[in-house]
């Protein structure tokens, strides 16, 4: 018996390289796989191009918080307030738009700014008060629920919303593509270039490595963990100011299920190419698979509980192919 | 003599209750190979973090080139010219060997980009001379602790330090990358840089260094240098007596019966076909170079991974663990080589950490599975005092105890369980001599009442000096096995290099 | 593809009004020939709007935005529009290019509030659970504001529920307020701009074996009318969401027919007052209402 | 200048010790000083009998939820399902009560059981398929959703609940104690003995405080961590089930926002007696300040914006002093 099980361990070496091109590529096969699924499932509707720059429309504002999410996971600590931020976000830039009848890049500036000094909050509680990050940022978060309805008192602010200011996130303003996904790729591109190809990505990459080692080493753990949450502020700002463009209004509590949104795909993001690191490539590739999952379900027309029973079965297999995949790999 | 460049006076540190420094002092000289030497806990690597800016002094003074400064952070003292490597390991896992190398230091950059090419180009020369073997694009993960050891002395280097300060770099290291150390220590010196250098081997203090420091129970006890730096003279500095060396006691002792057989384990490609018999009441040695496979091999027979082809038999009945719980179950115990890593809780107590391999022993009765608290707190007190660990109490957290202490509370809890084998993986790395010799004398205490235990060994005095017999493994392979007045060092070294495929034939014939 | 899709967004399709309007758009689209498909946007706007957008790559014959206000759906809208595909909403308000709506719930309120204050002899305290986001609600809230500004001698706390997480938030506010207004002091409501957050209060009442404070909710869902029968809460008022559901798709193919000639307009279904004393009467119209 | 620095770094022995006290009691120390300070404000409302008797009462289920949770970061992961699984384990026994017409008893024990099986699976994908815990129970979380709309449809359960069921939650059957509070305590002295005062428990510490040790101790990591999810999944259950008793109603998504609550209390806790360790106790301590402040805060009639943004603080504020204290004691 002991001899079957033994034999079962032993792995061909073809396999074994083909496990490891799950390992690395998992999530990314899933992803594939699930657009192929459902091409065939609805192939007049789904596999469009008029489709896709649909989901990624869509997806772009999840994208961004999620992509200043990754800095803030990466340096190893979780931003909570990010999606209550941004619901704040987005009345703040409403209100300011609308009542101080700022001028729309000002206004956006301006918000922006909030969002970093709000992650300059979050970074100074979480480092120099050493308040545990989960609970520092749900207090922040808290608090900025409280300041989203101090601000409007609860009531979305809609009238008088200028088409300009509505045409940031519906606009088109280069080639045909939709201005979200622009500005998601130029975020994101951007974070990815920051965090991988610079010196200071290094640093941040060893923070999150392992904070004590790169303390020994001589960098400036505080510092560079404070920037984490800084770029996810942010992050979570231009996030607001979209998505109340988008709907048109500001609105108490819009962004605040960007959270969980924004968590899956970072976390989805951490099964792929590198085993559980977060990165910013794998954070695009974890929203891609949340967005065509949506998407392809919804345009296929599942009943509503099977949406969800397979929403959550898409997460758990997109990573699972992977991560099955590394431990057979490695046996 | 010239101006120092470091110079400390009365510094004094305290963590809670603890009063891990009580007033030192020291200084070094451009150039000079200082030595800091004392017993687990004396407070040497506290007084390195100090200097390190990881810790601040509570009193004290200290001077770099002549002013008065106040460290405060890491960078500052990177900035001050000082460059460290610590006891712990400070590297990140997911980064290969040319990012661990950079950890910290400024980079170059093309248009804002890290230029990898051109910091490779100047870090490979340096790599090249420390000993690193593996590519520089290499992850790190698969990686020696000696190699890791590599990375971060290259990293101190890169630098260009006025001071470099090793904490106990060659605990980790085999004879020939201590060698190669050693070389480099003295280039550097040469070329002006101060060493300030701890350990506690004596005789690397003893050739490396001009001068050296010792510490006792948080206060400089002694300078000695030229004349006075004599291995006695040392010795009673450190311990505050005489001690007596260890020497090799064994003496020809029957042995017991097969208590566990490993036959052709193979776990490619780090273990390849290792036969070996483990007898009662013998400690055998495994000796070899650092990579040899001996840590894997060690794994293999505690369950910790699988062999790809092989049988192992304990008490004559097959034995094939599928975990280290069934081995431990079975009446093995493993102290590993990583003992931060492997081996301890560091934020619990010496209680829980000395507890929990031995649950068994603390419950309060047999249908009340409750814990006996006090049961276990006597249990952690009689270890404590049996291998002098140096403590408060038992509800210290491990954490904060020395690296020497820290080794002793893995290798505690394995002695009340009394298991028929007991692997050491290096047991006595960063142990001071005093607990060096206590540690050495509970392992043959017990061998004595009939455990089988296997010894894992880097310090090619430390298997002569304990084991009865001595497998010396190279590549994957056993390639000699010694007995008797034939276990000595140069004949342990000897096997270590000859080559595995040679030997075979040789076996065979 | 071959028959009609209707797509229904809901702000949450497990609420149980939600779920009863759905049950009567899609027996309208069935009687019709279409086919429906249900997306819960689980109170994300944005989900909402992506969900539009996705009924507008797939040609839908017609799209329900439930109870997402208009203002909050721009993007979908828009989407909706360029694709030529008539949006109504229920309880989301008219304006911007939607073409129909009901349930626009606010004129609800008139009979459960005059209720409220008429048992409270005009004075006393009123607990209000309310939920500013949720256009319903605030219209809801308006209008008990101005009913109340009528009495002095009332004094209102109000206190925001979130969604989800309403019914605790109902029953802690009711808490603290219980604790602050002790039994016999004075004439004590609470009132919830709909019945859930009301339903937790009263299993804090309960919990506290008070049955001093009436409770009103409005919307009548089958566990509100329960409560009623069992004598826990005073008064709601259903709403026939199921009905809204029904003539709302029936209308929808009015609006298709009509093409670019139609006039957006409201279409509201007029709301019943349910207090103990009617229940039974209401139930036996009206079986419906508690399966 | 640099003097000044050094003699500001060095506190005296004594300071240290009285730093030590507060990061030792500092959530304690805020939790009370908290009570007093309400007690000042409303003295005629707040400090009553009645009145704590209630905050207990209330906030027994969140204890109950918070302290499986524990177990489950105890033992080193995420288990962000139990919301989900309370929503539908609330609708399941009222079925089973009111539909399938089984005994109260009976309908208990098999909600209680089909908790223990979600955190078994949750367990198993964490273990043995080796997915993030945050994905798999997201994942498994989201799936029970569905679950809980395929069997309820999406409609409250509502008519013909008995009597006899919501006496479970609102019964008071010991010395006039209401039965949440009694079963939150048996629940979370059941846990603290089970993690502070048994052989197991000593394995569960192990396995959160480092698990590579623990395997190498002879503990069975994977066992263990089943095992925290398992008692994470009956904790939900049996937060579920004494919802829908309170409710008198099976309601999807009734219970889901209990996670975020369970994670503030399990978190706040974490700073209460050991640095940065999960137990059981620091949970209690955690949920009774989330309790406290939230009645405090309505009691004392504060507008709902400031509430949000006093909560926020009374969260930050909290942990801070404890870490404070600490990080101050520990130069
Ligand atoms: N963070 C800490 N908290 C509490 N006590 C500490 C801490 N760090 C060190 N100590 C204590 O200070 C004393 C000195 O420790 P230190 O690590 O400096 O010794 P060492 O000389 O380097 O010993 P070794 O040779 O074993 O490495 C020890 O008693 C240790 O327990
Ligand atoms: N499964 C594993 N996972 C992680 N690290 C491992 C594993 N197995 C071995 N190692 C590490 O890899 C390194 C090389 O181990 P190997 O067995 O090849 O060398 P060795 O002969 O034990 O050398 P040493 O002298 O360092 O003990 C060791 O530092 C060991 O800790
Ligand atoms: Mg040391
Ligand atoms: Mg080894």
């Amino acid at each position: 018996m002991s001899d079957i099980a033994i034999s079962a361990r032993r792995l061909s070496p073809s396999t074994k390289a083909a496990l490891g091109i799950f390992a690395r590529y998992g999530t990314i096969i899933g992803l594939l796989a699930m657009i192929v699924t459902f091409s065939i499932l609805s192939p007049g509707a789904f596999p469009t191009v008029g489709n896709f720059t649909n989901v990624l429309n869509q997806a772009s504002l999840a994208m961004i918080i999620a992509g200043g999410l990754t800095l803030a996971v990466v340096v190893g600590e979780l931003d909570l307030s990010i999606g209550f931020a941004a619901s704040l976000h987005g009345i703040l830039i409403t209100g300011l738009v609308v009542h101080d009848k700022l001028p729309i890049p000002l206004a956006v500036i301006i918000v922006i700014a909030l969002g970093a000094v709000i992650g300059l909050v979050n970074g100074f509680i979480v480092t120099k008060v050493k308040v545990n990050s989960v609970i520092a940022t749900l207090g922040v978060g808290t608090i900025l629920t409280g300041l989203a309805f101090a601000y409007s008192a609860g009531v979305p602010i809609v009238a008088g919303v200028p088409e300009a200011f509505l045409q940031l996130s519906l606009g088109r303003w280069l080639f045909g593509i939709p201005n979200n996904i622009i500005v998601m790729i130029v975020v994101l591109g951007g974070l990815w270039v920051l965090v991988e190809r610079t010196p200071l990505g290094q640093e941040i990459q060893a923070v999150g490595g392992n904070a004590v080692a790169a303390r020994l080493a001589g960098v400036n753990v505080d510092r560079i963990k404070i920037l984490g949450f800084v770029i996810s502020g942010m992050c979570a700002a231009l996030t607001g100011i979209l998505l109340a463009s988008r709907l048109g209004s500001g609105t108490a509590s819009a962004a605040d299920s960007y959270l969980l949104t924004a968590f899956a795909a970072v976390f989805l993001g951490s099964a792929t190419l590198r085993d559980g690191e977060f990165h910013v490539l794998g954070t695009l590739v974890g929203a891609l698979i949340i967005a065509f999952g949506f998407n392809g379900l919804n345009i296929f027309g599942a009943p509503t509980f099977s949406q969800y029973v397979l929403q959550g079965a898409i997460l758990i297999i997109a990573v699972g192919m992977a991560s099955l995949g590394r431990s057979l790999a490695e046996r | 003599m010239t101006t120092p460049f470091l110079v400390a006076r009365d510094i004094a540190k305290a963590f809670g209750g603890t009063q891990a420094l009580k007033g030192v002092s020291l200084d070094i000289a451009p150039g000079e190979i200082h030595g800091l030497v004392g017993a687990n806990g004396a407070g040497k690597s506290t007084f390195i973090r100090i200097l390190a800016g990881l810790n601040h002094p509570d009193a004290g003074r200290i001077e770099l080139d002549g002013h008065s400064q106040e460290i405060g952070t890491p960078q500052r003292a990177t900035e001050l010219g000082m460059s460290f490597i610590h006891q712990e390991l400070a590297f990140v896992p997911g980064m290969n060997v040319l990012q661990n190398i950079m950890l910290g230091v400024p980079k170059k950059t093309r248009f804002g980009l890290t230029d990898w090419r051109a910091i490779a180009r100047d870090v490979a020369p340096i790599a090249r001379r420390v000993g690193i073997s593996a590519p520089l694009n290499a992850g790190v993960k698969g990686l020696s602790t000696a190699e890791i050891w590599l990375i971060n002395i290259c990293r101190a280097l890169v630098r260009k330090a006025r001071l470099i300060v090793m904490d106990e770099p060659t605990a980790s290291l085999a004879a020939s990358e201590a060698e190669r150390l050693f070389a480099i220590v003295r280039d550097l010196s040469a070329s002006g840089v101060a060493v300030l250098y701890i350990s506690h081997r004596l005789d690397e203090i003893l050739s490396l260094c001009t001068r050296v420091s010792v510490f006792r129970d948080g206060r400089s006890v002694a300078e000695l240098a030229g004349d006075t730096l004599r291995r006695p003279a040392l010795v009673e500095a450190i311990v505050g007596g005489a001690i007596r060396d260890a020497q090799r006691t064994a003496p020809e002792r029957p042995r017991g019966g097969v208590v566990m057989e490993a036959k052709k384990l193979t776990r490619a490609p780090k273990v390849l076909g290792v036969s070996l018999q483990l007898h009662a009441g013998e400690v055998l040695g495994i000796g070899g170079l650092v990579g040899a496979g001996r840590t894997e091999l060690a794994r293999l027979l505690f369950g910790a991974d699988r062999p790809h082809s092989g049988e192992m038999t304990l008490v004559g009945r097959p034995y094939a663990p599928a975990s280290p719980a069934a081995a431990v179950q079975a009446g093995l115990g493993l102290v590993p080589e990583e003992r931060r890593a492997e081996a301890l809780f560091l934020s619990k107590s010496i209680a829980f950490n000395l507890g929990i391999a031995n649950l068994d022993k603390v419950v309060i009765g047999r249908y009340l599975p409750l814990m006996n608290r006090g049961a276990r707190t006597s249990m952690a007190g009689e270890i404590m005092r049996s291998l002098s660990i140096k403590a408060r109490s038992a509800s210290t957290p491990v954490g904060s105890l020395s690296g020497g202490n820290q080794q002793k509370v893995a290798i505690g809890r394995w002695l009340q369980r009394t298991p028929k084998v007991l692997i050491l993986d290096e047991p006595t790395r960063g142990v001071d001599i005093g607990a060096r010799a206590e540690i050495h004398r509970l392992i043959r205490q017990q061998a004595e009442s009939g455990m089988a235990v296997l010894v894992i060994s880097s310090e090619p005095d430390e298997l002569p000096e304990l084991c009865d017999r001595v497998l010396v493994m190279a590549e994957g392979r056993i390639v000699r096995e010694l007995s008797g007045a034939g276990v000595s060092r140069k004949a342990i070294v000897e096997a270590s290099y000859v080559e595995p495929e040679a030997l075979m034939e040789d076996h065979l014939a | 593809q071959d028959k009609p899709l209707l797509g229904i967004v809901s702000i949450s399709a497990t609420e149980a009004n939600n779920v009863r309007y759905i049950q009567g758009a899609t027996k309208a689209a069935d009687e019709l020939g279409w086919k429906t498909n249900v997306v819960d946007a689980a109170g994300s706007a944005d989900q909402a709007n992506a969900a539009i957008q996705n009924f507008a790559q797939l040609k839908a014959h017609a799209i329900i935005d439930m109870v997402f206000p208009y203002s909050s759906i721009g993007a979908g809208l828009a989407a909706a529009g360029d694709a030529g595909i008539p949006v109504v909403t229920w309880g989301g308000g008219l304006g911007s290019s939607v073409a129909a709506t009901n349930g626009s719930g606010g004129p609800m309120a008139i009979p459960v509030v005059d209720l409220m204050v008429k048992k409270m002899d005009g004075k006393g305290s009123i607990l209000a659970l309310t939920y500013r986001t949720g256009e319903v609600c605030r219209n809801r809230e308006v209008v008990m504001d101005e009913i109340v500004a009528k009495h002095p001698e009332i004094t209102v706390t109000k206190n925001e529920v979130r969604i989800p997480g309403y019914f605790e938030d109902g029953a802690q506010y009711a808490n603290a307020w219980l604790a602050s207004h002790p039994a016999g002091k004075e004439n004590l409501a609470i009132w919830g701009c709909w019945d859930d957050p009301a339903i937790g209060a009263i299993g804090s009442l309960r919990a506290q074996g008070r049955d001093d404070v009436l409770v009103y909710g409005i919307n009548g869902n089958a566990q509100a009318l329960e409560n009623i029968k069992n004598g826990f809460m005073t008064a709601t008022a259903w709403q026939d969401s199921f009905t809204e559901g029904y003539n709302m798709v029936k209308m929808l193919k009015d609006i298709k027919d009509a093409g670019g000639a139609w006039q957006a307009k409201a279409a509201e279904v007029p709301a019943v007052l349910v207090t103990k004393e009617t229940v039974d009467a209401f139930l036996k119209d009206h079986p419906e209402a508690i399966k």
